[in-house]
């Protein structure tokens, strides 16, 4: 179950994390023995039951929380804090209540450099990126709303924005696309995979929608519940790129049954 | 709702109104003589007869509290910042500043003015320093309580502390930074004032004592009215500002 | 059953509130069926004023307070009036450092003053300027602590205070006395009454006994707080455990001898006025306090509850 | 961990040593005058002197500060309720109690004490009129802008104005109140002892101007310790409720 | 297209909502003309894309928002503010983060009556009923948890607690399951489905995934994209009680893939 050379860019070794001291003390742990190895440029998908531990699992990966136990790796790098070269969608949007959603686009560029440095002088052909990339998600004629102005759906699409508009070289995307109808969906589906197939980032995304996972990614690692274990890495080696009509195929529709056998064994055990 | 609006406009000057007229008809039913209330017909009869020396003092008054409350707006936002953003901080000066907050300015005006002489280094220093507190406490509480969700939009992009506060820190307790504005800015002028009580030539608080012992109440309310009315001038600035830059947050049913 | 009486002190509690607090609790003013309750000041115009809206029956202030009082309120319907005279002379004072070259009242000319607003040496100051002629000077407001420390520390030429007041703490901050110039108002032209215990008209209509039997009781006090200053001082501490025993002690001879056993009282008799004398302090104080109506001294003055003249001779012979 | 704990619990002691050592060696090096400013060990001497005393004053202080306090508490957090929930009331209300709160109290007290005399009336009065505006100002802020979303979680129950306030405006600006209370006990203890400085025969005011004018400066500001040291205590008591029951609230990095 | 005699428990007759004057001003609204009518006791079901105005209906459902034009009748009674006898979950989970979960879970019977009056006295058993409710959704062991330190997915749940809990007349869940994984979800079907059964309460629910609507529901609604009209109302002839494995049956598949087909339509138009 363990995997990969210690080459990998992101490398969790044998990470264990309880929230707090208590519950270390209690040895109640949200995500156990957490062993993986990440290529750089893979595209990996993360699924489980609710509560197993998916989001902490990226609070790890992005340096938000420090492991209990056990050490990461990214880019060679012992990780000690937050990093600085990720994009984030969070589960919730997080949204700045006092800033319009184009400004909550920009707020990357007001802090990750290089943009940081020229934010100022730069500042409308920023803009003009962060418009077009809300458009690019179906936000045209919002960018001016406050959040709190737009449905659920709308607030969770500008936040994939945010997590995109600074080209980060890790994404990471917690149930990006849970509050969206299932055509707005399948599209960002294929809005992420150029993006994707362009730059080549590393991208971890959890998702709940296995069909997602499958059409998406390189590799799913299948969670344990709480307390979160990965039972299962499954690489995915359906032909890139990959278009919609692949999910009506036989070899994807029978990974996905794959998958969700499995997980349902898991609920059982 | 236009209507509303209206109305929100004139609501406080009928209340002052109502206010007034009360108190006259009190003072004028009761008989109350000028040594004990002076009625508001004649506060505003002095008020006219004095109003180029209650302007000079006014205007006296009113930019020794503006340079105490610009400093202590300064100091209050850093202490503030310090803080809220340092648990360590928070434990130790916390405790000491109530303390220091809670001894009456008035009993170091005359250590001031021994250091600094009478004139201007006493007033806007009291104004100060009877100011600075509330600010720091709302800063320091707003920041001691953000919530870590919007913390961590910032910190997974690697921000330093720093930005945190200024991009999250501050704009979410910028409704609690007005409230400690309004509060500061009474207690400023209540600073200024007491400072020139104590000792000085000018401003208000002088011409209260002076008229005070000469027994001209009514010339002494008509100062204090002068330092409510430009109390009431800052709050309005302080309203207006904080409409243009906090509509997000009064976006309640109170709102609609 | 007793009369209960509100009293109000023009100042806190100090050397010369003995005269008051002896009486007190030696119960004198119980054996005259007085229940009285003696409260510390802060100002004879406070102290005029509370006596005058009813809060106080009776009080302890500057007669020039009260003439003002009188002129400037002359609707109000409880008008106090004063009912025995205690300080025949004005403590005021000028005070200034014998390097700064202020020999006489005229060296005044020109200089910077210090004193509170509510100063009764700064209020009277026109009297003293024009009795002794006196050119133009410059006031500094300031709060009653502070106007020593400025004199000490040069800040001001001179201020102006309770003899028995200033004096002391110019000592307390280290001036030595033999480098203080004072002029005090009475050697300088300026023969003001001082304090005067005051009662409310309202009080003196209701209970004209009551007053008579407390001004009897005071008198009785008066003669042991002069007799003896250093016991009386004991009281002041009873009531008032934070005081310099010493240096009240001081303070309340100082009084004494400035401003209650005076040669002037010794003449018209402790407790009582000269109307003529009176009479010229009323036009005075109209004049340099500029108030709106003339003074009727017989409206701020009666003798009619003074205890007879025998009974107030109380000034040890001989001194 | 542990040992953040321990460091915390010392910092205020630390901070307050610091201050003082800093302080007796000015005084020693530059032979500051006790009428200027007195040392600490001169003060230390003189509260022991008079303990007896300062500690009676102390009592009548604290008590009268605290009725007052009381008062401002219920006075200032139904005041808040309304001008939090009311537009109208917020619009017609705010600006004059801005007003009237830049009015030194001072001023009042001789007021005061010519209606009920001296005694506690004027200072338990002047404790409440100076110490319930911060009170008022963040219950009104934190309803004012409380998030319509949380509010709809009660409002979709039916449930009355009272109720959202109650179950949702106070607990949620419950980190601002207690960080207005903190504000307002002092002003409520300066309030006080103003009212004492200017009438009274007890209290730590009474204490401060009667020191003050025998010129026993240690004594003074023995007095004005003593209401630091009451100050502080309050303090504690409130970081103490605090921490029991806004927990949720500080959750933050900086809790961490 | 309108539907349904006058006689239905919630009538919405030819309903406009802009969210404020100056929107109002410019003609923009957020849902328009909208005619229905549900009868008493009826499962129905709202699709339609991201932004379309489906939260919007539920707040002019529970009177949270009162139309600008038209108007909104609820068991026989004109709406004209919140109604007393709703149980709603919104699509954020809105949890109170000072109350722990077991607490959040107990607020409506602090406020609605007939438990209101007797909270006090009758706390105990309320608190046993409110912690068998969480224990039904897998929230056993987080109830004296506070929200924010429950998963995503488990705060979501929570909230569908607080919407039934005090039994309410009327459902309203607005994407209730959008953050739980197919199984925690499909339990939860169930679990929805035997409390309608034996209640039998109005329910509206708002939802991405046809073959939940299909599932659950009576009746499916689906609206145009923003501005929210409804384009369709199809009555789901599906027997009852139904089961998991309806939802391999061919008919029920047809009727999934009708709407989809449908709401295809919709946005290509
Ligand atoms: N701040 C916190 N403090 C304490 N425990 C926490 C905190 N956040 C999460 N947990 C616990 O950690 C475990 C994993 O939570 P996590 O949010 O990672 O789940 P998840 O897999 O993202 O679930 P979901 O799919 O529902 O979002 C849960 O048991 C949760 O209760
Ligand atoms: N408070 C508000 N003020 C102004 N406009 C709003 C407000 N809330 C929603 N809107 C607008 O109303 C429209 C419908 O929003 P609504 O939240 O009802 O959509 P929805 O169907 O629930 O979408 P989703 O599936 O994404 O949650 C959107 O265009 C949105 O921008
Ligand atoms: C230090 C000092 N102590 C006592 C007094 C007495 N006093 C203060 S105000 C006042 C009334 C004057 O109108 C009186 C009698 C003083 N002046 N200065
Ligand atoms: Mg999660
Ligand atoms: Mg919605």
């Amino acid at each position: 179950m363990t995997a990969g050379a210690p080459q990998g860019f992101v490398e969790f070794d044998r990470v264990w994390l309880a929230y707090n001291e208590e519950l270390l003390a209690k040895n109640q742990f949200a995500v156990e023995d957490i062993t993986l190895s990440v290529r750089e440029g893979e595209f990996i998908a993360i699924v489980g039951p609710s509560g197993c531990g998916k989001s902490t699992f990226m609070k790890l990966a992005t340096g938000l929380k420090l492991p209990s136990m056990g050490s990461i790796r990214i880019g060679g790098e012992r990780v000690t804090g937050p990093l600085k070269f990720t994009g984030m969608a969070f589960q919730a949007p997080s949204l700045l209540p006092w800033r319009t959603t184009v400004d909550n686009v920009l707020l990357p560029l007001e802090i990750v450099e290089p943009y940081r440095s020229n934010f100022r002088a730069k500042r409308a052909e920023y803009e003009a990126r962060a418009r077009a990339l809300l458009q690019s998600v179906g936000l045209a004629g919002y960018e001016d709303k406050y959040p709190w102005q737009l449905s659920g759906g709308m607030q969770q699409r500008a936040s994939i924005c945010r997590a995109l508009i600074h080209e980060p070289r890790m994404l990471l995307l917690d149930e990006p696309f849970g509050a969206l109808d299932a055509f707005t969906r399948e599209e960002l589906w294929n809005t992420l995979r150029d993006l994707w197939t362009q730059q080549q980032f590393n991208v971890i995304l959890v998702t709940h929608d296995l069909r997602e996972a499958v059409y998406l990614a390189d590799t799913v690692y299948v969670m344990s519940k709480s307390p979160g274990r990965i039972l299962m890495r499954r690489e995915i080696d359906l032909p890139r790129p990959r278009d919609l009509d692949i999910t009506y195929t036989e070899p994807f529709v029978n990974i996905v049954h794959e998958l969700r056998s499995h997980i349902g064994a898991v609920r059982g055990g | 709702m236009k209507h509303q609006k209206r109305l929100e406009r004139w609501a406080p000057w009928v209340l002052l109104l109502a206010v007034v007229i009360v108190w006259q008809v009190v003072c004028s039913a009761f008989e109350v003589s000028e040594f004990i209330f002076p009625s508001p017909l004649r506060i505003w009869d002095q008020f006219l007869e004095f109003r180029g020396e209650i302007l000079r003092h006014s205007w006296r008054t009113f930019w020794v509290t503006m340079v105490g409350f610009g400093l202590a707006i300064v100091v209050g936002v850093l202490l503030g910042f310090v803080i809220g953003s340092s648990r360590l901080a928070y434990a130790a000066m916390y405790p000491l500043m109530t303390a220091f907050n809670a001894l009456p300015k008035a009993a170091f005006v005359p250590i001031l003015v021994v250091w600094f002489g009478i004139g201007v280094g006493p007033a806007v220093l009291t104004a100060f320093l009877i100011s600075f507190f509330p600010i720091t406490v709302n800063i320091a509480t707003g920041l001691a309580t953000l919530e870590p969700e919007l913390e961590d939009v910032l910190r997974v992009l690697g921000a330093k502390r720093w930005d945190v506060l200024v991009k999250v820190g501050l704009p979410r307790s910028l409704p609690h930074f007005y409230g400690s504005l309004k509060v500061a800015i009474t207690l400023a002028f209540v600073g200024t004032t007491v400072s020139e009580m104590n000792a000085a030539n000018e401003g208000i608080g002088y011409l209260l004592v002076s008229a005070g012992s000469a027994m001209q109440m009514g010339l002494a309310f008509a100062g204090l009215v002068a330092v409510g009315i430009m109390a009431m001038v800052m709050y309005e600035l302080f309203a207006w500002i904080e409409k243009r830059t906090t509509a997000w947050a009064h976006r309640g049913s109170h709102a609609a | 059953q007793e009369t209960p009486i509100k009293f109000q002190l023009d100042w806190r509690f100090e050397g010369p509130s003995a005269f008051f607090l002896l009486p007190v609790a030696k119960g004198y003013f119980h054996a005259e069926k007085l229940a009285v309750t003696v409260d510390a000041g802060n100002g004879s115009g406070n102290a005029v004023n509370r006596v005058a809206s009813g809060a106080y029956d009776m009080g302890f202030a500057d007669m020039a307070a009260l003439m003002e009082f009188h002129a400037n309120n002359p609707t109000a319907p409880n008008k106090p009036v004063a009912v025995m005279m205690v300080y025949n002379h004005s403590p005021a004072a000028v005070f200034s450092l014998k390097k700064s070259g202020i020999k006489a009242p005229a060296d005044l000319a020109g200089k910077k003053l210090g004193a509170p607003a509510f100063d009764a040496g700064r209020r009277a100051f026109p009297i003293f300027q024009k009795a002794n002629g006196v050119g133009a000077v410059e006031w500094v407001s300031m709060e009653p602590a502070l106007r020593e420390t400025m004199l000490a520390r040069g800040d001001v030429d001179a201020i102006t205070g309770f003899y028995f007041t200033s004096l002391l703490n110019l000592e307390a901050r280290g001036v030595k006395p033999a480098d203080i110039s004072v002029m005090l108002y009475p050697q300088h032209g300026v023969r003001m009454y001082g304090n005067a215990i005051i009662a409310s008209q309202e009080f003196l209509k209701k209970n004209p006994e009551a007053v008579k039997a407390f001004l009897r009781a005071f008198t009785k006090g008066a003669r042991e707080v002069i007799a003896d200053p250093k016991a009386a001082i004991a009281y002041v501490k009873q009531r008032d455990g934070i005081i310099n025993v010493a240096l009240e002690e001081r303070r309340l001879r100082l009084a004494i001898d400035s401003a209650v056993a005076t040669p002037d009282a010794r003449a018209e008799g402790f407790g009582a006025v000269h109307p003529p004398r009176l009479a010229l302090m009323a036009s005075q104080v109209a004049d340099a306090f500029a108030t709106k109506s003339r003074i009727d001294p017989d409206a701020v003055w009666t003798p009619a509850f003074l205890p007879p003249a025998a009974e107030r001779d109380i000034f040890p012979a001989g001194k």
